[in-house]
């Protein structure tokens, strides 16, 4: 069974303190896997902290009810390291000791290498990636949770060729991602009858200076630069543009966020005349304002999308678990995502999410510049 | 030619970073025989007490580099004397494993004392000024400036004073060095402590032109590897020239042969090197 | 009667070892073997350049990866049946490792030790950049392995005991390499090139050869990998886990027989355990693995190993302050 | 000066020298003989603090050596010049010899003079003294080796088989520094394989067969021992 | 002849170690090189037997030219030899050091490893026979089973002959076999290398004590800087001016 019952059982290890439960209530495990050290350490906090935020906030609401039981979250969490086989080992321990419905997975390889096993095994993934090839191996188990990328490059274009040329020289992070998303962004940037003058990436995770390579773009005379990667050092790397004159626009990744820029270079000064996604801070959303004032309060920084997103889909699985009317069914759960979506309260939706599309969330574009140093959201 | 001179430039900022790593790493090569893998930890954690002392205490970016080079120089030092002063010095492969299980401390423990997230060490030397048309930051000529510098203090040091010469001598022969009345112990824990004052120095330096993070020794140790082994291991001068090759070949192969695969010059230099001399390039010649 | 001992020894845990997924079928503990599993073959890969030839190698990571790279490009790319790709993959790995070993072979310790480091990471780049393998994305769909006859392999427990029979094969491998000529040629050559060398030894072609074992074994571990996992990224050529594999080693025993089994499977369980810890894990396990360092400079089967010389050598004096004569050898495996 | 009471050292299980009693008057020129492995080298590595005894007394000038660091020991004035040389091969013959000096760094006039008095012994070291150490033949090896010791200003110097590997003339030239050495005032405790040249020189000697000093004497009653001439000068 | 040298030249970057050096290695005689530190005596040693390539010059080694062959083929064409520091695998027993001394005489590979054919067998048991003779001959079969680290310079000295021997050579090097031994045990070692060549090897060793080398040497070859300066029977050296400028120095050594 999906559950674990009474108050009286000690934590297992990996657990968090579980929570109260009284009488005829019940624990749900949620799984997740994610990297807790090293290098990515950061991005898997973000992640964790939405889902433990939103399950807190179910807890404290009194739990929820399916068929009659109420049950309360406990979150079971594991490092994986960013290792896809880390990923697999643990799922299988989340699945096997604590009888996890569903596992949170935020990077595509440990997606991939889960998938190998979640249908069989029957368990959820909750994935939060965009990498386009987990849903297109036809996994019926596997619920993306954030925006595909594909919406972004249209008004990204637009924007910046009118705003500052069409001259465009490519600095993105050099990830798969970051390859991706250059593949989808270069055809609408010549579409519009821009250039392409510069074409190259930067290694995050190598690089100590970004001095020489922004040196070599900024000899092509661009108009505008592409960059993305985790947000600081992208933040940099656009400082690093500017130190050496350059004034043109910037085209930022969904992977990186303004809000956390503001955080290294203390202002928006120097990052005028980029567009990226819209930062969770000035989302107009219902739920938007009380969730970041609990998350700064708990985890005493800026909330990004990564624990926004995170967060709001903790809430449309329980919505969903309650309409499939079961806690342990994957599928029957996955079968009411989307009409999950449409039954969450509407105070708790911190981004615009219209429902579930092949088994993706479907969110609605977040687009915002920076004009002036300030933020301004950028509609279609 | 503009572009030449700027990437020239870049080059050496570069390499005075990599070379002040390397020199800490090739002397404390000198006493274990052994690259220290955890030396790139050393780095990462000078730059956090540097951060700190100038966020946490609002102290001077000056007093913060001055505490850092203090702090991790004492680091270094209990690292000897808890760690590698009990290890067989005759005996690689222990001591390459305990330095790793130093490095996953450090970088875990950087993790729980300052988190995960990036941080910005903000100078009061971040204008940008121009020089003979180069673009230039403050920053970054304080980094050539105090490498110089730093590289000459160490090289007097080393040559001009009987202790300097007594941590030459050690790594040349330990043995000798206790018949001829030197203190190992001591000269030991003096080596660990300049290589970590130099990582925590140029941590601090190096800082503002990029971030601090938990993993950022990563980026530099694996160079200073290179570097160490293309100069000739336990080589000081070979430490400083390397690192300087290293600086210059990356940002001017990124200029003109290929900004993609930048990353792989360190390292296809050292295959290519090591294939047409299975020594190093200053190989000696004595048996 | 001592050897005897030792055998049922070995033949209870060889039992425990086939009965585990009957008694225990939790797929969390089979997962965990089978990973044991497959890196202790990699782990023994290693030992053989490593331990035995006394060469050190950092670039088992990127001969591990050559070969589930290899398996996973030849039979989601290439259509080759699962089994011809498992052993044109190994033939591959074996293959380029003797390119790379004819040349880096010439340079000697440290010198060889960074630059199969180099070596290794160009292998990484070279996953990472090319879009044959998929890049950073990596490579998914990976298939089974094929049925051999009446064995499929889908259930956990099926491919338990695909790489438990792997495992034996290379365990029983290197005990045959440990006690032949051939491997006390290495062991010379561990001790003394020069002075094998005057014994008309050839150190260049065995180290070439041991070269070429090791990392053929670091392929069938990759290989065995691709297939158990099914989805193979550029990070299993990275520089760290070249490290994780010779961390086993040292913690186990380098040079000897039972060290890779024994090394791989405590830290693997180690790390299992230290979990709860979440992000705090290499906090303790760092200082964990510098204290057996400390207290086991020569692994715990190094360090039995030297326990039980010593104790022979004092019951040694002890006989011979008796009686002259009559002495025992003990042998190292 | 120097005086070993009921010294015992052991290495690992093994009991390496039993119950030595040893004096060394200052000015005296000892000589220790003994078969290989008799256990020469671990009694000057005891008496140099590189070996810690595990029974007996060890007294240099009425103070204990006992739990003294080697370098405190070569502070103190007991200076050893070891089997094997263990010289600082890259660096410079001048190098090596300053660093000789290490034990009084500080005082830069002491070591000139000093440098002086060793390049007058070994006038062959003055056109070497920019070769690095490693560069020279094994005699040049063995005066930097001696120099070096020399250059501690020692009391006491211990010299463990100066003439392993050196040519006959070489040889002979040794013994004769040796000599002059012990005769500017510096005693000496010589272990040797070649008994006939250093009996010749010294003043008493001792033998030490398997961890044990089984005979001692003065240089006639040794030169003159049937035995010994049978063990260790042969013919 | 058994080895022909012919202006053999060898510089180390200025440094001419060897220099024009034309020589000859009778069978079956004891040949003996001496010369003053530094005069290019290992060097020498290392040219024949393949460990360093001549600058120029030749040798000859039963019809064989070996000037720039491998040290593993030369070894196994027949030259066994020791080193001035004495040279053992460390962490072996004696018998174990030994056993690979006759690993050349065998062909068998990782198929017989691990099949452990029959030619492992017989091979394993050959090496151990060679090895048991080869500690036999040396008088050490008592000390089989000690470390390496246990036992004396003399015992060790005494190992590295039997793993020369157990190559089979017919000719063997020794560098300075006698160094830090002393003068009774000597004698036992120059007893050795008698029987040696009683048993049919050619000897050829350096050394510096020169009781042992006049007592012993059939023929003595003098190298001084790197020259050729002297060559004949002990007697003839030990007369000869320009050896005892040299080297040799006053008798006294000689005779004592
Ligand atoms: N580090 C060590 N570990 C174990 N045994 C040792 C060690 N050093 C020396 N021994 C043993 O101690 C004994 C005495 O050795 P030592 O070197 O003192 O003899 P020695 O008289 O100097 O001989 P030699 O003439 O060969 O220099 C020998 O049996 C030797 O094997
Ligand atoms: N590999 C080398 N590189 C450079 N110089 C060398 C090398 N080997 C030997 N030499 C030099 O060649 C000369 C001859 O050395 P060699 O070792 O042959 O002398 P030797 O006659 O054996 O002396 P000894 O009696 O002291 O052992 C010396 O000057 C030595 O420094
Ligand atoms: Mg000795
Ligand atoms: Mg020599």
């Amino acid at each position: 069974s999906g559950t674990t019952g009474g108050d009286g059982e000690a934590a297992p290890e990996g657990e968090e303190e579980l929570p109260e439960v009284s009488g005829g209530e019940e624990i749900l495990n949620i799984g997740y896997t994610g990297p807790l050290s090293g290098p990515a350490a950061f991005y898997g906090e973000n992640t964790v902290s939405g889902v433990r935020m939103a399950a807190d906030e179910i807890n404290e609401a009194g739990g929820f009810e399916v068929e009659g039981t109420t049950y309360k979250l406990n979150l079971v969490t594991y490092d994986d390291m960013y290792l896809p086989n880390e990923a697999a080992t643990n799922a299988r321990r989340l699945v096997q000791e604590h009888d996890t419905p569903i596992v949170f997975v935020p990077h595509s390889g440990g997606v991939f290498a889960t998938q190998v096993f979640n249908e069989q095994e029957d368990f959820l993934i909750a994935a939060y990636t965009s990498e386009p090839d987990i849903l297109t191996q036809g996994n019926e188990l596997t619920l993306r949770i954030p925006p595909a990328y594909d919406q972004y490059p249209e008004p990204f274009v637009k924007y910046q060729q009118e705003r500052f040329g069409k001259k465009l020289a490519l600095l993105p992070t050099a990830t798969q991602y970051g390859k991706d998303w250059t593949e989808e962004l270069v055809p609408v940037w010549e579409e519009h009858g821009g250039e392409v003058v510069y074409d190259g990436e930067v290694d995050f995770g190598k690089d100590t200076d970004f001095f020489p390579i922004v040196t070599n773009a900024l000899n092509q005379n661009p108009d505008v630069i592409f960059v993305g990667g985790p947000s600081e050092p992208t933040a940099l790397l656009m400082k690093a543009a500017r130190d050496l004159g350059f004034e043109g626009g910037f085209m930022v990744m969904d992977q990186a966020k303004f809000e956390e820029m503001d955080g290294v270079l203390g202002n928006y000064d120097d990052i005028e005349g980029a567009i990226g996604m819209l930062p969770i801070l000035n989302s107009d959303a219902l739920g938007a304002e009380s969730f970041i004032s609990s998350f700064e309060e708990q985890v005493d920084r800026v909330p990004t999308a990564e624990s926004a997103f995170n967060y709001q889909a903790m809430y449309v699985i329980v919505e969903a678990m309650k309409l499939a009317g079961t806690v342990e069914d994957p599928q029957a759960i996955m079968a009411q995502m989307d009409a999950g979506v449409k039954a969450l309260d509407e105070d708790k939706f911190v981004w615009h999410l219209t429902g579930v599309e092949n088994n993706g969330f479907d969110w609605m574009a977040s687009i915002a510049a920076i004009e002036d140093g300030e933020i301004v959201l950028i509609e279609e | 030619m503009e572009l030449f001179f700027q990437q020239i430039l870049n080059g050496l900022t570069v390499g005075s970073v990599y070379s002040l790593v390397a020199l800490g790493l090739t002397l404390v090569f000198g006493i274990l025989h052994v690259p220290n893998f955890a030396h790139g930890a050393l780095y990462m954690v000078g730059a956090y007490i540097a951060l700190t002392v100038m966020t946490a205490l609002g102290m001077h970016y000056w007093i913060g580099l001055l505490i850092a080079v203090l702090i991790v120089a004492l680091l270094s030092v209990v690292m000897e004397r808890l760690v590698f002063s009990r290890l067989d010095s005759k005996d690689p492969l222990p001591i390459m494993i305990a330095s790793i299980g130093i490095l996953f401390f450090l970088e875990s423990f950087a993790q729980y004392m300052w988190g995960s997230q990036y941080q910005r060490m903000v100078t009061p030397y971040g204008d940008t000024i121009q020089l003979f048309g180069l673009t230039v930051t403050m920053q970054r000529l304080l980094v050539l400036v105090a490498a110089v510098f730093l590289m000459v203090l160490l090289h007097l040091f080393l040559t001009r004073t009987m202790t300097g010469a007594a941590i030459v001598a050690m790594s040349q022969s330990r043995n000798g060095a206790f018949l001829v009345g030197i203190n190992a112990t001591r000269v030991s824990m003096l080596t660990f402590a300049i290589a970590g004052g130099l990582a925590a120095a140029a941590a601090t330096l190096a800082a503002p032109i990029n971030l601090v993070f938990p993993s950022m020794g990563n980026l530099v140790i694996m160079k200073a590897f290179v570097i160490i082994i293309i100069g000739g291991m336990g080589s000081i001068p070979g430490a400083i020239i390397g690192g300087y090759i290293l600086g210059m070949a990356e940002s001017l192969g990124a200029t003109y042969i290929s900004g993609d695969y930048k990353d792989l010059i360190a390292f296809v230099l050292l295959v290519l090197i090591l294939t047409m001399k299975p020594n190093g390039l200053f190989a000696k010649g004595v048996r | 009667m001592k050897r005897s001992k030792k055998t049922y020894l070995l033949l209870a845990l060889l039992l425990i070892a086939i009965l585990f997924p009957i008694l225990m079928p939790n797929q969390y503990y089979l997962q965990i073997l089978i990973l044991v599993f497959i890196w202790t073959i990699a782990v023994y890969g290693l030992n053989t350049i490593t331990g035995l030839t006394g060469q050190l190698s950092l670039a088992h990571a990127g001969f591990f990866a050559i070969g589930a790279y290899g398996l996973g490009l030849l039979t989601t790319k290439g259509g080759v049946p699962f089994w011809l790709a498992f052993v044109l993959a190994i033939a591959l790995t074996v293959f380029i490792s003797f390119f790379i070993g004819l040349i880096a072979l010439r340079t000697k310790s440290h010198f060889f030790a960074i630059y199969t480091m180099s070596v290794g990471f160009l292998i990484y780049l070279l996953i990472y950049k090319s879009d044959l393998t998929g890049g950073v994305r990596g490579l998914i769909g990976i298939p089974n392995p094929a049925p051999i006859g009446p064995l499929t392999f889908e259930s956990i427990t099926s491919y338990y005991y695909l790489m438990l029979f792997f495992l034996l094969l290379t365990i029983f491998f290197m005990y045959r390499l440990f006690h032949s000529l051939l491997g006390k040629t290495f062991v010379a050559i561990r001790n003394s090139e020069e002075l094998a060398e005057t014994l008309g030894i050839s150190v260049m072609r065995n180290k070439l050869l041991a070269f070429v074992i090791s990392a053929g074994l670091a392929a069938l571990a990759g290989a065995l990998y691709a297939s158990y996992v099914r989805f193979i990224g550029p990070q299993m050529a990275d520089i760290h886990v070249a490290f994780e594999i010779l961390l086993y080693l040292l913690v186990g025993g380098i040079g000897t027989l039972a060290g890779p089994l024994i090394g791989t499977f405590i830290v693997v369980l180690l790390t299992q355990m230290l979990q709860f810890l979440e992000e705090f894990r290499m906090l303790v396990f760092g200082p964990i693995v510098v204290l057996l360092i400390l207290f086991y400079p020569r692994g715990i089967v190094g360090g039995y190993l030297m326990w039980k010389a010593k104790r022979a050598k004092k019951k040694q004096i002890l006989q011979a302050q008796h009686a002259k004569g009559g002495k025992e050898h003990a042998v190292n495996d | 000066m120097l005086v070993l009471k009921d010294l015992t050292v052991f290495h690992g299980p093994e009991r390496v020298l039993q119950s030595i009693n040893l004096t060394v008057e200052a000015g005296e020129l000892v000589v220790l003989l003994g078969a290989n492995g008799a256990g020469k080298s671990t009694l000057f590595h005891t008496v140099s603090g590189l070996v810690k005894p595990a029974e007996g007394q060890l007294h240099f000038n009425g103070k204990s050596l006992i739990g003294k660091s080697p370098a405190q020991v070569v502070a103190g004035g007991v200076v050893q010049c070891a089997e094997g040389r263990m010289l600082f091969s890259q660096m410079t013959v001048q190098d090596n010899l300053k660093m000789g000096a290490y034990s009084y760094k500080r005082n830069k006039k002491a070591i000139a003079t000093q440098l002086d008095y060793v390049y007058e012994l070994f006038p062959d070291l003055v056109q070497k003294r920019n070769a690095s150490a490693g560069s020279l033949s094994g005699g040049q090896q063995q005066m930097v080796a001696i120099g070096r010791a020399l250059m501690s200003k020692p009391k006491l110097l211990l010299l463990d088989e100066p003439s392993l590997g050196l040519a006959p003339l070489i040889v002979e030239q040794m013994f004769s520094i040796i000599k002059e050495v012990n005769k500017e005032g510096v005693t000496v405790l010589l272990a040797e394989q070649n008994a006939y040249a250093a009996l010749s020189i010294s003043t008493r000697g001792y033998v030490l067969e398997n961890g044990r000093l089984s005979v001692e004497g003065t240089k006639e009653d040794l030169l003159e021992n049937e035995e010994i001439r049978k063990a260790y000068i042969g013919a | 002849m058994l080895l022909t040298i012919d202006r053999l030249t060898k510089k180390f970057g200025g440094l001419a170690a060897v220099q024009d050096v034309s020589a000859n290695i009778e069978q079956g005689k004891i040949t003996a090189i001496i010369g003053p530190n530094g005069a290019g005596k290992s060097t020498f040693f290392n040219l024949i037997s393949g460990f360093h390539q001549p600058t120029t010059g030749q040798i000859e080694f039963l019809g064989h030219d070996i000037s720039t062959m491998r040290a593993d083929r030369v070894a196994r064409l027949g030259v066994g030899r020791t080193f001035q520091t004495t040279h053992l695998f460390e962490q072996a027993t004696i018998l174990e050091n030994v056993l690979i001394g006759h690993r050349l005489r065998t062909k068998s590979g990782l198929f017989d490893a691990i099949f452990r054919t029959k030619r492992e067998k017989e091979e394993e048991k050959r090496c151990l026979e060679k090895a048991e003779d080869a500690l036999d001959f040396v008088e050490l079969s008592s000390l089989a089973y000690e470390s390496v680290a246990q036992i004396t310079q003399e015992q060790q000295k005494r190992v590295a002959f039997a793993l020369a021997l157990a190559t089979d050579p017919t000719l063997i090097l020794l560098d300075e076999p006698a160094a830090g031994v002393n003068p009774d045990e000597t004698d036992g070692l120059a007893e050795l290398m008698k029987k040696m060549v009683k048993h049919g090897k050619t000897v050829c060793l350096i050394e510096h004590k020169m009781p042992m080398v006049m007592s012993l040497a059939d023929h003595i070859i003098v190298l001084n800087h790197g020259e050729l300066i002297a060559e004949g029977t002990p007697k003839e050296i030990q007369g000869n001016e320009r050896v005892i400028e040299a080297y040799l120095g006053g008798n006294s050594h000689v005779s004592a």
